[in-house]
């Protein structure tokens, strides 16, 4: 790993040189929230917020993306589409990084998911350290922190008048070194400034969720009453679904026209009965409970059982977000305490 | 003001009778300035309810979201009833559901509260950010009394109530079996105002300011599940055959469904806000639902929810209805 | 550009006047543009918004929607809560920043040849002025 | 499209056999890939699925419902359910599908050689079945004795008669077809297949039951299995659930951790003891 200093006054011209030469995606207020988009100068950015609601996963795993185009009908014929789209994502979140990391398990394996691994493989991240946490942050119930570098490929943290960059593999070498000019060697007092942020982070996040063995206590509880009494409340809004950047899960459709068609993935959710719907009219998960449950499980036991890893970076949006105040912390919390 | 007491003494009491299935309120929330529906099915759980200008939730969409499931071989259907606390303009979904006969009126037990206005939650939290414990938000009079770690402040109404509460016509619930305290009149109108300004506007205009709001749609649908008048058992969106509002996420589709979702509101809405309060996005939402809201009442003098025995708007006519659009 | 722009014009019309209007018009020879596509409903109550709103994403320029006049509908009552529907549609596209000329209707009856060809006539010139409908078509960016 | 998995073969229908009319009518599609080299190593194992897409429909999950044995093409049989299916349905032979498959796992056929099988089906249940049945006939002297017990709502509902009838005439093969009500002409079995299940009273000794139809109908079927004393290990069933991926990815089929299209249709009832979630 490298530790390099950036003089923020230096921040600029990085970014015009890291735009000149590829498709650069940053945080960007639009309307009174923050999204990622691509942007053409520095100035567009805005690097003073704790979260963009809509998630940066979106980046990678397209909430609409085209699987391939086709001739519509009975005499059909296929055409492959390109993916091999090169892209930057600044400013990304220590949080959202380690989510994307998350989400490649479940898109590599047996099958490899082409769209999702050949996006992530052409995507650099440089990433942006959180320095002041919101009240539902809980990342440091997963062993993380607001400026941990492990899932980036460099990692920016304002400590003052510099930036403190990490850089942590190849990818991240082969960006700063083209503009290795701008770039000094880190001192150790550098290195404890970071740190002393980093703490100053921590100490802000005050919600922790106690994770400790609840894939295992899952096991346990799986038709306990508790799901009810925590399903009812829920309206199957999805929104916690769609916004978390963990949630993998999609639905295929064809679209076409007379002439041509495409097929083509959308985001799903499991809140709505719709998803397991079968079409004989039978459905696997028919009430709030049978879904508000699949949701906790996949995060807090299905993805430990299968990838040996919790799919939750404590990010806290679907706890901001929830309209009846369905609160993750307090579900799994809770869930560890109740008597099987 | 509310008397929490009598509030919790009017769930107990109807969670006792045998024919209540359970009464949902709203209980102190899990973090912040949070409140959370809340459910009893014995006396005992009533003690945990309130009420304050933090409950902002319309719980009417409880009894539609209750599940039916197949009934096994000589299984009775549980023809229990469910009691809903509800404020004032809650009670309006209630009475809307009724009159398109959603729901029998023998299947609900309303408790109603006299409602001074409720926060926007938004405004609060921006006001006072980052608070997780230790607070409190109080009725007085003209004023709300926020109260965060032991220290009130009072402050004006108007800053914290979110517009529908500006032009609150109906604080008193329309229909009741309980009611909480004592009726308050309004003296507001509603007066269309934001929408009224917005007409001026010229139609590129007014596209170019909803182009941006439909763009940032995500298409979640949460707007709809969080809606007590989205029942449908199938809404026209999941259907497939035909399909007439596609999945991906585009202007031409989110359009589509954001008019097509205002517009199948259109005499039904009762403009509690739960649309645009459960919105991650953040899209107006109710900016057309009043203006639909508007133009239905200066056409047919149609006002929705406030008569449970009168026809649903579309599924009636007047001869002398206007038609000077009509070639 | 340069090429004159033919307005496409989606035309749901009633079985039992405006089509017949329609047909009339055509056994009598009365000219009028052709750019109304006709689509055959038994009722204009049988229109539903989602028609409208889903003629103009798939690339229509227009929705003319025919029915019987007022006390003629074949089911009674049909073209009444066509007029409801189609007033509160209108006002929520006006509202959105859609010229709500896009949208008509028109009363239609079977014996009315002439009128109709005039009808199809005002509205195709209405919606040439307006211009291609480019709020929300679909762009089938495959 | 080798590398991409959501990507199909394209692939011709070669033969339409009507199985089953009336309300909800089963249709056999026989098909053959484009590309012959990819048909002659298209291999598969009884028991495994495919996805086969009408392009501008849509995509649905199905068994494969020949067996590898007969080389050459892939059949799946279809009940006219919803929206593909019912696009699937009106389709004539010469139309192209899209396929792409193998997927999910098999009936055990090398660790059950030398064993008696015994066979449920229900309905369409029978489609996963009947590969399965062609590939153990067609090896017939690697297994032991065969019991076929198959029902269906009435005579008219029993899909594969001609095979069903083929199987009959066979010595070495013990069919035992029943339907749920009285019928005239009908000979055999009046009942539910789990009575007719009771009535046939196969021996759990060295024996395999595999059974599959509608949810219902398996579990009264194993539960008169476990009476007959068969053990959980001896239970073999195939599920199905909504899919859309079927490569693990989509999400929505899973029961527990498990995904049904990448890690079953196939599993034993010892398996489905021992995990919870909702099907």
């Amino acid at each position: 790993m490298d530790s390099l200093l950036l003089s923020k006054n230096d921040l600029p011209k990085f970014m015009t040189e890291l735009i000149k030469k590829n498709k650069v995606f940053a945080p960007v207020e639009s309307n009174g929230t923050i999204i990622y988009e691509q942007i053409t100068k520095p100035s567009e950015m805005n690097l003073d917020f704790c979260k963009s609601e809509y998630p940066p996963k979106a980046l990678i795993l397209n909430q609409t993306e085209t699987l391939f185009k086709f001739t519509p009908g009975t005499k059909a014929k296929i055409e492959s589409v390109d993916i091999d789209e090169k892209k930057i994502i600044f400013g990304i979140r220590p949080c959202d990084a380690k989510s994307i990391a998350i989400l490649e398990h479940a898109f590599k394996g047996d099958y490899k998911d082409p769209y999702f691994l050949k996006k992530r493989e052409n995507t650099v991240l440089v990433g942006l350290s959180c320095t002041k946490p919101e009240i539902n942050c809980f990342c440091t119930s997963f062993d993380d922190t607001p400026a941990s570098s492990k899932y980036l490929d460099i990692l920016l943290t304002d400590i003052g008048d510099n930036y403190y960059v990490e850089v942590t593999n190849d990818k991240g070498k082969l960006l700063t070194k083209s503009m290795s000019q701008l770039f000094k060697p880190a001192k150790d007092s550098d290195i404890k400034k970071k740190k002393e942020v980093e703490k100053k982070a921590v100490d802000i996040i005050s919600r922790h969720q106690k994770t400790n063995g609840i894939a295992d206590k899952l096991d346990k509880i799986f038709e306990h009453p508790f799901w009810k009494d925590i399903a009812f409340k829920c309206v199957g809004c999805g929104t916690c679904t769609y916004l978390c950047p963990t949630c993998h899960c999609f639905d295929i459709q064809d679209e076409s026209t007379l002439t041509k068609g495409a097929r083509v993935r959308v985001w799903d959710t499991c809140m709505n009965p719709e998803y397991t719907l079968h079409a004989s009219g039978y459905n696997p998960r028919p009430a709030r409970t049978n879904r508000v449950r699949n949701r906790i499980y996949h995060k807090y036991n299905y993805y430990p059982k299968n990838f040996d890893v919790i799919a939750c970076v404590g990010c806290g949006r679907c706890i901001d977000l929830c309209p009846v105040n369905i609160d993750i912390i307090d579900v799994v919390t809770r869930a560890g305490e109740v008597k099987p | 003001m509310v008397d929490n007491n009598q509030l919790r003494e009017a769930v107990k009491k109807t969670i006792s009778r045998d024919d209540v299935k359970y009464v949902v309120g709203y209980e102190k929330g899990t973090y912040g300035f949070q409140t959370t529906p809340c459910f009893a099915y014995k006396p005992e759980d009533a003690d945990k309810f309130i009420f304050s200008p933090l409950c902002v939730h319309n719980l009417s969409v409880f009894p539609m979201l209750e599940e039916k499931p197949p009934l096994r071989k000589g299984e009775e259907p549980d023809k229990r009833k469910i009691g809903v606390v509800v404020k004032g303009c809650d009670s309006r979904a209630i009475v809307q559901i009724l009159q398109e006969k959603g729901l029998d009126r023998d299947k609900v037990v309303i408790i109603g509260i006299p409602c001074t206005g409720v926060v926007d939650p938004k405004k609060l939290e921006k006001m006072f950010p980052g608070h997780i414990k230790n607070v409190e938000v109080k009725d007085d009079d003209d004023k709300f009394a926020v109260t965060v770690d032991g220290k009130t402040q009072k402050i004006q109404k108007s800053e914290l109530i979110p517009d529908k509460c500006k032009t609150c016509e109906y604080p008193t619930p329309i229909l009741y079996d309980i009611l909480i305290g004592k009726e308050i009149k309004s003296n507001k109108n509603e007066d269309y105002k934001k929408v009224n300004e917005f007409e001026k506007k010229s139609l590129k205009d007014k596209w170019e300011y909803w182009e941006k709001q439909f763009d940032k749609c995500i298409r979640c649908y949460a707007c709809r599940n969080a809606c007590p008048l989205c029942y449908c058992k199938e809404c026209m969106v999941d259907q497939l055959n035909p399909q007439w509002v596609r999945r991906s996420v585009n202007i031409s589709e989110n359009t589509a469904w954001n008019l097509l979702r205002a517009f199948h509101l259109a005499g039904r809405c009762i403009g509690c806000g739960q649309c645009e309060r459960s919105c991650p996005m953040d899209i107006p939402l109710m900016e057309l639902n009043k203006k639909i809201e508007k133009e239905i009442r200066e056409m047919f003098e149609y006002e929705a929810g406030v008569n449970a025995e009168e026809k649903p708007l579309l599924a009636m006519f007047k001869p002398d209805d206007p038609e000077e659009f009509i070639l | 550009m340069g090429e004159k722009f033919e307005p496409n014009i989606i035309g749901f019309l009633c079985n039992w006047c405006s089509y017949a209007g329609a047909d009339l018009a055509g056994t009598s020879r009365i000219q009028y543009p052709p750019n109304l596509k006709v689509i055959r409903v038994m009722c204009s109550g049988r229109v539903n918004p989602i028609f409208v709103i889903n003629a103009l994403q798939q690339g229509a320029d227009g929705v003319l929607i025919g029915g019987c006049h007022p006390g003629d509908c074949h089911y009674e009552r049909g073209n009444y809560l066509a007029r409801r529907r189609m007033a509160v549609l209108k006002k929520l596209l006006e509202y959105t920043g859609i010229d709500p000329n896009r949208v008509r209707m028109t009363w239609v009856s079977a014996a009315e040849g002439v009128k109709f060809a005039e009808v199809v006539k005002e509205v195709t010139e209405d919606i040439r002025k307006l211009g291609p409908m480019q709020h929300f078509k679909r762009e089938n960016k495959w | 499209m080798k590398d991409n998995p959501y990507q199909p073969w394209l692939a011709n229908i070669e033969e339409i056999r009507d199985e089953v009319g009336g309300q909800r009518p089963i249709k056999t599609f026989k098909l053959k890939f484009q590309d012959k080299e990819l048909q002659n190593n298209f291999s598969y194992i009884p028991g495994q699925c495919a996805m086969v897409s009408l392009f501008g429909e849509g995509e649905c999950f199905f068994a494969i419902s020949s067996s590898p044995t007969k080389k050459g093409f892939i059949e799946v049989s279809v009940m006219k359910l919803g929206k593909v299916t019912s696009a699937l349905h009106d389709l004539e032979p010469g139309d192209i599908v899209g396929v792409r498959g193998p997927y999910g796992n098999n009936f055990d056929v090398k660790g059950w050689k030398g064993k008696n099988l015994i066979f449920i089906g229900g309905g369409i249940g029978q489609a996963p079945l009947r590969s399965l049945i062609n590939y153990v006939v067609d090896n017939r002297k690697d297994y032991g004795k065969l019991d076929i017990i198959y029902g269906a709502r009435t005579s008219k509902d029993i899909s594969y008669k001609d095979e069903f009838a083929e199987l009959e005439k066979r010595k070495d093969v013990d069919v035992h077809l029943s339907i749920d009500v009285k019928e005239e002409g009908w000979k055999k079995f009046v009942g539910f297949v789990p009575d007719n299940l009771l009535k046939v009273k196969p021996s759990p000794k060295n024996s395999i039951a595999i059974t599959c139809g509608p949810p219902i109908m398996i579990k009264f079927v194993i539960q008169n299995l476990e009476k007959l004393g068969f053990t959980e290990d001896q239970i073999f069933t195939t599920l199905e659930m909504r899919m859309k991926c079927g490569i693990g990815k989509c999400g929505r089929c899973n029961i527990g951790n498990l995904y049904v299209c990448k890690d079953g249709p196939v599993f034993s009832y010892k398996q489905l003891k021992n995990i919870y979630g909702e099907r």
